[in-house]
């Protein structure tokens, strides 16, 4: 159903909240970085994965930047997308009010454990980390759940939660709160750093960038010169620290801390595959909802 | 005899009718759009099935509709008779009219998020996102038939000094009957709609979850579904709310009005 | 200049309703000026006077559904029973119900006899459980009657009560309510000269000035 | 004169003291409660003349208001039309059924997902939402209005052969100003509600966008000014729609009654 | 048996109001049973009977408002000018406003100053400007009666249209009806058999089993 398309050379670009990506696409949104081969360049924000469906499906969006997990979704329901990359970075955060302890699952042990959503990608995995942590879910560590994010983030922060695993920047978001309340708590645990330990892979590869695959094979110069767009951008991500919490409207410090961080960077998803896999395959076999069932096929990642 | 059971079932196929008329509406555009935009009947079928197979349906359905039926009882019976205060005395009226306008034209985040905060408990929460939509809604018909009850009928009651519950139970309660059934039939098939709304924003479970769940794993077919499922207890509440009613219109109209 | 008392037998009675320079102003019009009367207990005093000259709006002022403009009202203590000229039947209840509505619960259980009886005597009696849609116009009219008389009163207002009931029925059932009225002071609006004699042997003569005087019933056939 | 006038200030002060209590009621919370989930009045006063002096206060309830104004007049209109057509004709009301059940009770979600794919644009996804909760509300509350409708005046009707337009305006709209009022003020107020949540739900822009902004930052304070904005718009909107209401009332009471 | 024309004049206008053998049930009892009788264009038939026989029932039929259970009624064409028992004016509309919604558009304007002349004629002249509820009970009944004929009906039915109104307003208002009929055919019912003398010369004298029969008005008053 895309039908002629009348700006050809316009690319458009949307992307839900996140602060990594926000950094990378900085450059474009301010009109300072531009790309060679395409005219101009639109941005605008989803709140959820679902809003960008439509657009992807119906040609009104040429790239999203998206969790990977809904980029297999899409793929799996036939919609014609591929990965032309991932950004790394410490998407999820364990918080708590223990310090920071070299052995972070036994802290769990009994505790109770503040989640999100139940069944999304961040309670399965925080229950797969646990089991590879030597922890029953339900048994030795109970979780909680909400229907809201920002709930879990109230909870942490006046101290009605003393455990939560949230993906950032909610996590930092909680424990900036949680200070100025005064109930300070720390990150104990990296999923990403459990993860890598359980599984071997090299990251923990959470957010994608997802193209339209017509465009992907039309114009593979536009998708080279954007992969080294934002492998530049993702490098230097701190720069625009302070772009992105206006963008956002998040508090400064938040985002510098999050981009000073290190370890954000920028795959192409042929170097990507890899890890998409294992991630992919772990989630098949634990909710194989959340990929939509089916793992992507060849040349999902370009 | 014959003739009136003929008429009933000319109307039901009207029903059916217009029932069709939708459901053909719904392939038409399934067709032209992937499963992930908008899932055909039978893949809708499909998960439908799964659901209840899981025993996900009744379970969550039970809890939403538990929910919705709470909040409903609880808004009606309050909203109903702050609409009769209303209409009898001005100045309930009027000190009534801040706390009005706070319940219509407040989100229901708000609400969900003081909920939290008094309740704790996400189903409460629900229970009161429920109550606090249906109460307006409640209220302002019930009041605005009530001042419509025919003033002459008042004024007897009045000179023939009807005690208070005499009065409501002979005079405004049957005058009434129109605007509590529309009050009925809109907070009863919309409460659920309510509540599940108010769980996809505050509950970790019900339906309202499960939707939320759905469309997170870009399941359409799931949502499609669910929807299905609430519209089907919204037809069965409109079904229950109007039984009652029609069988009242029926001894009304007993006398044939011929054509001239 | 207001009305005097214009009958002879006012021996044992005591005057229980007494109207004493009543003015009444309706839509800023003033519609009776400084009407005087007075009603002994079970008299009935008929009200005649062209169309719109204030008959329903005495009973209104009487009943106190209407502030007068100007003077006073006294009315007996115990229940108004009221013959509205509209009826004003509740249309989802039956004729019984209506009848018994007014009466307290304990009172209604002895009353259901006696407002069968009633109903009976008014020619209406078969009417018991049908709903006033499903009477004629004169029947309900005579329900309405009905339902003042059965809460007996310590005052019965009856505007136009029989006004759209044939010749016979208004002799008989003009005839019954005068008979049931036991102790009560009665105002009773009528344009019928028959039906005031019927029922009264004084009227209250309102002429189209809003003033009032009082003359015996058997004088208004010449109106 | 001045005793009405008297009387309007004693009601208008009846006002003021319901809207005192709710305002007592919050800072009663906000005092034992931390800033992140009630913040008291003078915090959410801050966070209110900050949207004020961004701009984003009247470009955002602009975009939200109009969205709602489009979505209720459209779904007025079209529910009181459905609702009179439904009460002068049994089939249509049959017919029509399974529409209303749709409608009444569809999670707003489905007609979010289904706008996006039909509409593309958020803004008319939002109108389109609003259109949806608005028509069922007005169709039932006048469909039942209709049908209570004194029948001895529709039959008059009937007997002179008022051409449609006339027993329209002679008769139907104004036997129909309590059910029409019900319906405005529960659409008017309830229909920026809606609008919002369907903004939190599906838009870019708007109050509701703003809202879920807030409250993904956990800057509550600014939620609630925003549930502020709200509600004025809210109370704003029923004043409106009472206005013309009370004048009407206050014609009809014109005859002074005196306590016997 | 059916009713046989019982008056003498019948030669100039010709029969526009038939009814033939005409049967009425209502809540499943028998009301009218073959009532037969003709109306000629300009004619007044009165309708004539004890209450709740039949009379309202019988107009309603004619209406068409109301199928009879056997017989036939021939209406003549045009407009149906109905004065009903209970008014039923729209309270949210002035007198005036009232009496000019049954007529066109067109018509509307050049009517304005006939209605108003009516309205006169019939003693609600001042009213023109008020609602329904500020006028009494008499005032309102005349005014649906000149809503009625301002229509030029080609059939009018008046029920009891004069029932709440004076004796002496009743006597003008018969008369002022009568000249403005012009050649329409109307059926009046009333109680008072005065009034039937005055707008008629044949009755229709319904008794109380149904059957009806043909009576010259004059012979009314010793019923
Ligand atoms: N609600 C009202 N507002 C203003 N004027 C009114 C109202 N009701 C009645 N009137 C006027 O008051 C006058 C007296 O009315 P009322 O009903 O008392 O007359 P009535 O003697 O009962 O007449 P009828 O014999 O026709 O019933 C009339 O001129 C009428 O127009
Ligand atoms: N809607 C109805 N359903 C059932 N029965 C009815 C209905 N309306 C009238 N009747 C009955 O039909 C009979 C005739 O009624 P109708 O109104 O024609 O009498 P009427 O001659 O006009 O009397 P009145 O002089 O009192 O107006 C009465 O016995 C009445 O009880
Ligand atoms: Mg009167
Ligand atoms: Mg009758």
């Amino acid at each position: 159903a895309s039908g002629a398309r009348p700006q050809a050379d316009a690319l458009r670009i949307v992307s839900v909240a996140n602060v990594v990506a926000e950094a990378a696409l900085t450059g474009l949104r301010t009109g300072r970085a531009a790309l060679p081969g395409v005219g101009s360049v639109r941005i605008s924000r989803a709140r959820t994965p679902d809003e960008l469906r439509a657009g992807l499906v119906g040609g009104q969006v040429d790239v999203a930047v998206l969790p990977s997990t809904a980029a297999a979704n899409l793929a799996a329901k036939g919609v014609d997308v591929r990965v032309l990359g991932v950004l790394d970075q410490a998407l999820l955060a364990g918080i708590g009010r223990t310090g920071a302890g070299t052995a972070p699952w036994e802290a769990l042990r009994g505790a109770t454990v503040d989640v999100a959503f139940r069944g999304d990608v961040t309670d399965v995995l925080t229950r797969l980390l646990a089991r590879a942590g030597g922890l029953r879910p339900d048994v030795d560590v109970r979780f909680r759940y909400h229907a809201q994010l920002p709930e879990a983030v109230a909870e942490f922060a006046v101290g009605e939660a003393d455990f939560a695993v949230l993906p950032e920047p909610s996590a930092s978001l909680a424990l900036l709160r949680a200070a100025e309340a005064g109930r300070p708590g720390t990150r104990f645990l990296d999923p990403a750093a459990e993860w890598r330990a359980a599984t071997g892979s090299t990251s923990l590869p959470l957010m994608a960038v997802a193209v339209r695959g017509d465009l992907a094979a039309r114009r593979p110069e536009v998708i080279r010169a954007l992969q080294d767009h934002l492998r530049a951008a993702t490098a230097n991500a701190a720069a625009s620290a302070e772009a992105v919490a206006a963008e956002l409207q998040l508090p400064p410090q938040v985002v510098s801390e999050l981009l000073g961080r290190g370890g954000t960077g920028f795959r192409t998803g042929v170097q990507a595959r890899a890890d998409l896999d294992v991630l992919y395959q772990r989630l098949l076999a634990h909710a194989p909802e959340t990929i939509g069932g089916r793992l992507p096929g060849d040349g999902f990642g370009v | 005899m014959s003739e009136r059971r003929g008429r009933r079932l000319r109307l039901s196929g009207a029903a059916v009718v217009g029932a069709a008329v939708l459901a053909g509406c719904w392939p038409a555009v399934a067709w032209q759009q992937p499963e992930i935009l908008v899932p055909s009947p039978a893949e809708t079928a499909a998960a439908l099935l799964l659901l209840v197979e899981s025993g996900e349906l009744a379970a969550q359905l039970w809890t939403t509709l538990s929910r919705a039926a709470v909040g409903v009882a609880i808004g009606i019976a309050a909203g109903a008779l702050w609409g009769l205060a209303s209409a009898s005395r001005r100045w309930i009226d009027e000190a009534g009219r801040p706390l009005r306008g706070l319940l219509l034209g407040l989100p229901p985040v708000i609400p969900a998020v003081l909920g939290t905060v008094w309740l704790g408990d996400a189903g409460a929460v629900a229970v009161l996102v429920v109550v606090v939509v249906t109460v307006p809604t409640a209220k302002v018909t019930v009041a605005e038939a009530a001042r419509a009850i025919d003033a002459d009928l008042l004024e007897m009651a009045r000179v023939y000094r009807l005690p208070p519950a005499a009065r409501l139970r002979h005079l405004q309660l049957p005058a009434l009957v129109p605007a509590l059934r529309s009050a009925a039939s809109l907070c009863g098939a919309g409460g659920l709609r309510v509540a599940i709304m108010a769980e996809l924003l505050v509950a970790p479970d019900g339906v309202g979850a499960a939707v939320a769940q759905a469309r997170g794993n870009l399941a359409t077919a799931e949502v499609f579904a669910w929807a299905l499922v609430a519209v089907a207890a919204a037809l069965v509440t409109d079904w229950l709310v109007a039984r009652p009613a029609r069988r009242g219109a029926a001894s009304r109209a007993a006398e044939p009005v011929g054509a001239r | 200049m207001p009305a005097r008392e214009g009958s002879p037998k006012q021996q044992d009675a005591e005057t229980v309703l007494s109207l004493e320079r009543v003015s009444v102003e309706r839509g800023g019009r003033a519609v009776l000026s400084e009407v005087t009367a007075e009603v002994r207990g079970g008299e009935v005093l008929a009200v005649f006077g062209p169309s719109g000259a204030g008959k329903t709006s005495l009973l209104r002022v009487v009943a106190g559904l209407l502030a007068p403009s100007g003077g006073s009202v006294r009315t007996p203590p115990g229940r108004l029973g009221y013959a509205f000229a509209e009826h004003r039947l509740l249309p989802w209840r039956t004729v019984l119900q209506n009848v018994l509505i007014p009466l307290g619960r304990r009172e209604g259980r002895t009353a259901r006899e006696r407002a069968l009886s009633l109903l009976d005597e008014f020619g209406v009696g078969g009417t018991a459980d049908r709903r006033p849609a499903e009477l004629s116009g004169g029947m309900r009219q005579r329900v309405a009657l009905v339902r003042a008389l059965v809460v007996r009163p310590a005052l019965l207002l009856a505007d136009e009560p029989l006004s759209a009931v044939d010749r016979q029925a208004r002799r008989s059932a003009a005839a019954a309510a005068r008979r049931h009225l036991g102790g009560a002071a009665a105002l009773w609006v009528t344009h019928d000269p028959e039906e005031a004699a019927a029922v009264a042997e004084r009227a209250l003569l309102i002429g189209t000035g809003g003033r009032a005087r009082l003359v015996p019933t058997s004088r208004l056939g010449s109106a």
